[in-house]
């Protein structure tokens, strides 16, 4: 692997989650986007040459042709391309219900210490604030997966020690059995969050610790990206920058058009570190 | 032809209103109204949503307006202007705020739907629009509890979130094991738009590819309206039962819509019409859905005058050049 | 209509019940046998042209391919052949607890006088007595399809005040509103019960009530063979004896094989009157 | 590869006991067992049988022994000589009394069993046979329930009935209407059976033709065993995804048993053997189960030795002619 001098901070994020996927192992991504190529590039680099993933429109494992038309990620023949089997929203989530998805790979809003998840309600639900489109997917993903894979942004309205509105459960209140305690199945929870800029996983006592910051930024620099102060890990880990044959696949057979990045600020290597350019350059 | 399909509601003790979900109210209206005859239920779009749609129904559209979902059945209803339209808004983009901005849905059992602009915040503060929150496969449970004839159903999912305090759900003590588990209460939509890619003339349907839940739509709600991009005839159905989704008795109404999800796309059959995509993604961040009605639909008398003058030939075509996948779809 | 002259009564109870059968109704029939020939015969015939029929394997509106192998009424091609839909189990009753199910048509062991049936034990449930195979589909029949044919034999021991167990639910004690304070749907239950020497409805107040006799037989010889006294109608009929054309039909393209006639008495015009035969005579 | 499947059970107030329906406990044996990657499952009807039948199993098998039904499994487990099954007894007319004669069953969940001769009555009075009531459809519910990760499910039938008196279900008040409701326990069957028409080696399987509830089994059984008439490859499952029935999520096992359903039909491949069928009804109305399982389980090796002693090319090819309908069915 040799590591990449220029790529987009989003494009370094979708191979951080790559690098989670664990082979063998069945995965619920919500939409498309970050969390399908995460798994689809894992596949083709050889990290997990044997994972499978569904969608919410019940596309079970399959090998979807590529590029999508805007949107078409989900009930259109090349996003169910070679599925082994084609069922539907409620088959998607009994195959979940019944403990047979190992993880749920989402992308949201706003997220809190102890995993909530917001996609409904920034402010003061219902009048005072603003409307966003709800949970989706997101809530039975993260309630019936094994373990939850959330990407998100390090920003500070993004970091929250308390997200304004619960769409999908993280550790709720954050006390023992508060899940089990709602209906939620047992030995399920948050297990990751992924940013361009860190990584982080929780604590035994379900709250947030940042385990790992992006070569080009630091501590210091994430926690300002953070309302509430997360707990930090003993030792943070620097995460490896994209690789050349990362990004190549990435680029040459998912994401073709570049709409990752679209958004998001680019990393370049000067010669002697990584530095972020302005956002959108 | 036209029913009182009688939306009822209820109000939890948490102050939220729902959907009554009765089964027996659900079974005496299908012993009057479904009809067992096999008798033809081809009808023009106008016909099929001045028949059956009410203002003050309950609609469910399955899939969405980008998405083998009945889009040319929105724009109709949009077209005649219904009011006051209850939305199960689960899986959407667009078609929730084409709805609201048209001033048609008043009420939205919320899933997910496109939230880009101004449409439903302003909607919001003049009172027009109220949410209640669910998540999209609550949506689809729902709807399942409903085409089994129940009144509620389990969830795994919903506990404890801030959804389901605005949610018709509530917790209750598992009869078997005791533990807390949530449920949904059935949903009965009044009225359900589905596109179908082939059925007969009674309503016998056929889908292909993924979904999200058009069996259960079709069976759960009183008034369903299909649009189908081809017609077969009944001696293909029964030459391969096994292929029927969606069974006549379930069906009020058949309407021949080829190019019926356009600007959405249609498994087997076209893409989806990017530019359109955009137009209207644009329009809604850009407060600009009065503009895209007027030209995709008030100023259009229907589905093939909309494809014809504003679509044109050779993008239709093209769309359905770009669909090069056959495998698994009608030949 | 020609009546015929020779005939077994078995084929005179599907003949019976064939002249039941509403055009434009839907039926769900049990097994196979009597109930679903019966329907076949009302569509042949042209009683009931567009009645469907469904099995309990999901046959939806089948056009059968007759004659069946032995037991092959389900489950098989030539039985779901020319559906209108392959379902399954669940598919076939979540149409009839939709109320999309006008009527079921049941064959049983034993009756009450509130229409309550027996198909799972003869005695002192669970030891001492015989044990019989359960109620199938016919408890999910009786509680969802509108309205209850139930067909049976006219004998004492199945006639009876109180069924020895209730597989499938009549109207219970028989008290107003017994079925659904059970939680069985509003507004259904039993509504013909047919023998070969007999008919019966339900009264106002749910009680088995004798309206109409084979033409062979009498009021009298049905009591008889009736272990507690039903209600009888102010005008009993008389039941049509099988036609030609119901026989032909019914012979030539339906029981092909004579199973029905197997079983059961003969019937005979002697040409003054019909006379019953000894039993498999 | 053998796993406890650990049958627990509960006792309710009318002192019946049931499977206890634990979804929780279903997702924990899940996590562990069911195989996410792809990789062969083929192995012989004895091996399978062997590593995934146990001793006081649970049992479910889809069909029966003469309606596309896993003979050749069940006749394999007479053969394994396996002990105390509770077996899920719905839609059968003579695997039962075959289970029973043979030893390998003590209790009944009842939809509907043939009940012809004497070796029920024997063994209930012997105290080597207990029976549970429900019906058919209880059953298939119960399956679904369990196919949907539920504890329970509703139920518009059994109330009121002396099934439910002596059944796991319960009434409770709906919890949106007030109304008394029945539900039913879900059932997680320790080990299904299952024949399909085709599948691959992974176990994505199709079945055709009408059937009773061979998904739901599939998904809510700890281990799943399929026979099947064919094995298919996986890129042609991956050419008509529409076509699968179930996902090789859920299956340990797969058998390639052409005839697998003999003396049973398989639609689309081969009719019933009328002949035996009427063998082995008489068999039991003449108390004469031990002689037929003699000849046609103990005598024989497997299916494929039973097939080539007991029935012959002549007899099977005649089967395979009887059946004439084509249209639905795989080419």
């Amino acid at each position: 692997m040799t590591a990449a001098t220029t790529f987009n901070e989003r494009e370094a994020e979708v191979c951080y989650v790559a690098r989670l996927i664990e082979d063998g192992r069945t995965y619920w991504v919500a939409g498309g986007g970050g969390p399908m190529y995460a798994v689809l590039l894992a596949q083709r680099i050889g990290y997990a040459p044997n994972a499978q993933y569904i969608t919410e429109d019940g596309a079970i494992a399959p090998e979807p042709m590529l590029p999508f038309d805007p949107i078409q990620t989900m009930v259109s023949s090349r996003a169910g391309y070679r599925a082994l089997q084609w069922g539907t929203m409620n088959v998607a989530q009994d195959y979940a219900a019944l403990g047979l998805i190992d993880y749920g790979i989402l992308n949201t809003l706003q997220v809190d210490t102890h995993g909530n998840i917001n996609s409904t309600f920034l402010g003061e639900y219902p009048d005072s604030g603003r409307r966003f489109g709800g949970p989706g997917g997101a809530d039975s993903i993260a309630a019936m997966a094994w373990r939850t894979i959330l990407m998100t942004d390090q920003q500070r309205r993004k970091f929250v020690s308390r997200v304004d509105f619960i769409s999908s459960p993280g550790f709720l209140d954050g006390t023992e059995g508060a899940r089990e305690a709602a209906g939620l199945p047992a030995g399920t929870g948050p297990w990751r969050v992924v940013t361009p800029a860190a990584m982080y996983d929780y604590t035994q006592d379900r709250r947030l610790r940042l385990i790992a910051v992006s070569v080009w930024t630091t501590v210091d620099d994430v926690l300002k990206e953070c309302e509430h102060h997360p707990v930090i890990a003993d030792q943070v880990a620097t995460l490896d920058p994209p690789s050349d044959e990362e990004l190549t696949i990435y680029r040459t057979e998912l994401d073709v058009r570049g709409q990752t990045s679209d958004r998001g600020s680019w990393i370049t290597w000067n010669g002697e570190k990584y530095e972020q350019m302005e956002d959108g350059a | 032809m036209t029913t009182a399909a009688n939306r009822r509601t209820s109000v939890n003790e948490r102050g939220v209103e729902y959907l009554t979900p009765d089964p027996d109210a659900f079974r005496a209206y299908a012993r009057e109204h479904k009809q067992r005859r096999l008798i033809s239920k081809l009808m023009t779009e106008r016909d099929a949503i001045a028949a059956f749609v009410e203002d003050g129904d309950y609609l469910v559209y399955d899939c969405n307006y980008l998405q083998r979902g009945p889009a040319s059945l929105i724009r109709e209803i949009i077209r005649q202007r219904k009011k006051d339209l209850w939305v199960g808004a689960k899986f959407t983009y667009v078609a929730l705020a084409l709805l609201v901005q048209a001033g048609c849905a008043s009420r939205a059992d919320v899933g997910y739907f496109g939230s880009r602009g101004p449409v439903f915040s302003r909607a919001a503060k003049e009172g027009r629009l109220q949410f209640y929150e669910y998540s999209n496969a609550g949506m689809t449970l729902r709807l399942r509890a409903g085409a089994q004839g129940a009144s509620f159903i389990q969830n795994r999912s919903l506990g404890g979130t801030d959804g389901f305090r605005h949610s018709g759900a509530c917790v209750i003590d598992d009869p078997f094991t005791g533990s807390p588990t949530v449920v949904l209460p059935a949903l009965y939509p009044d009225v359900a738009i589905i596109h179908v890619q082939e059925a007969d003339v009674y309503g016998n349907a056929r889908v292909f590819g993924t979904g999200i839940a058009h069996a259960e739509t079709a069976l759960a709600a009183k008034k369903v309206i299909l649009s189908t991009e081809r017609l077969v005839e009944t001696e293909e159905i029964r030459a391969n039962p096994g292929l029927t989704s969606i069974p006549w008795l379930a069906v009020d109404a058949v309407v021949l819509a080829p190019f019926g999800a356009y600007p959405g796309s249609c498994q087997g059959f076209y893409a989806s019409d990017a530019e359109h995509t955009a137009e209207v993604f644009a329009a809604m961040t850009k407060d600009q859905l009065g503009e895209y009605l007027e030209r995709w639909v008030y100023s259009v008398e229907d589905n093939s005058q909309m494809l014809e003058r504003r679509v044109g030939e050779t993008k239709l075509l093209e769309l359905r050049n770009r669909e090069v996948i056959r495998e698994g779809y009608p030949s």
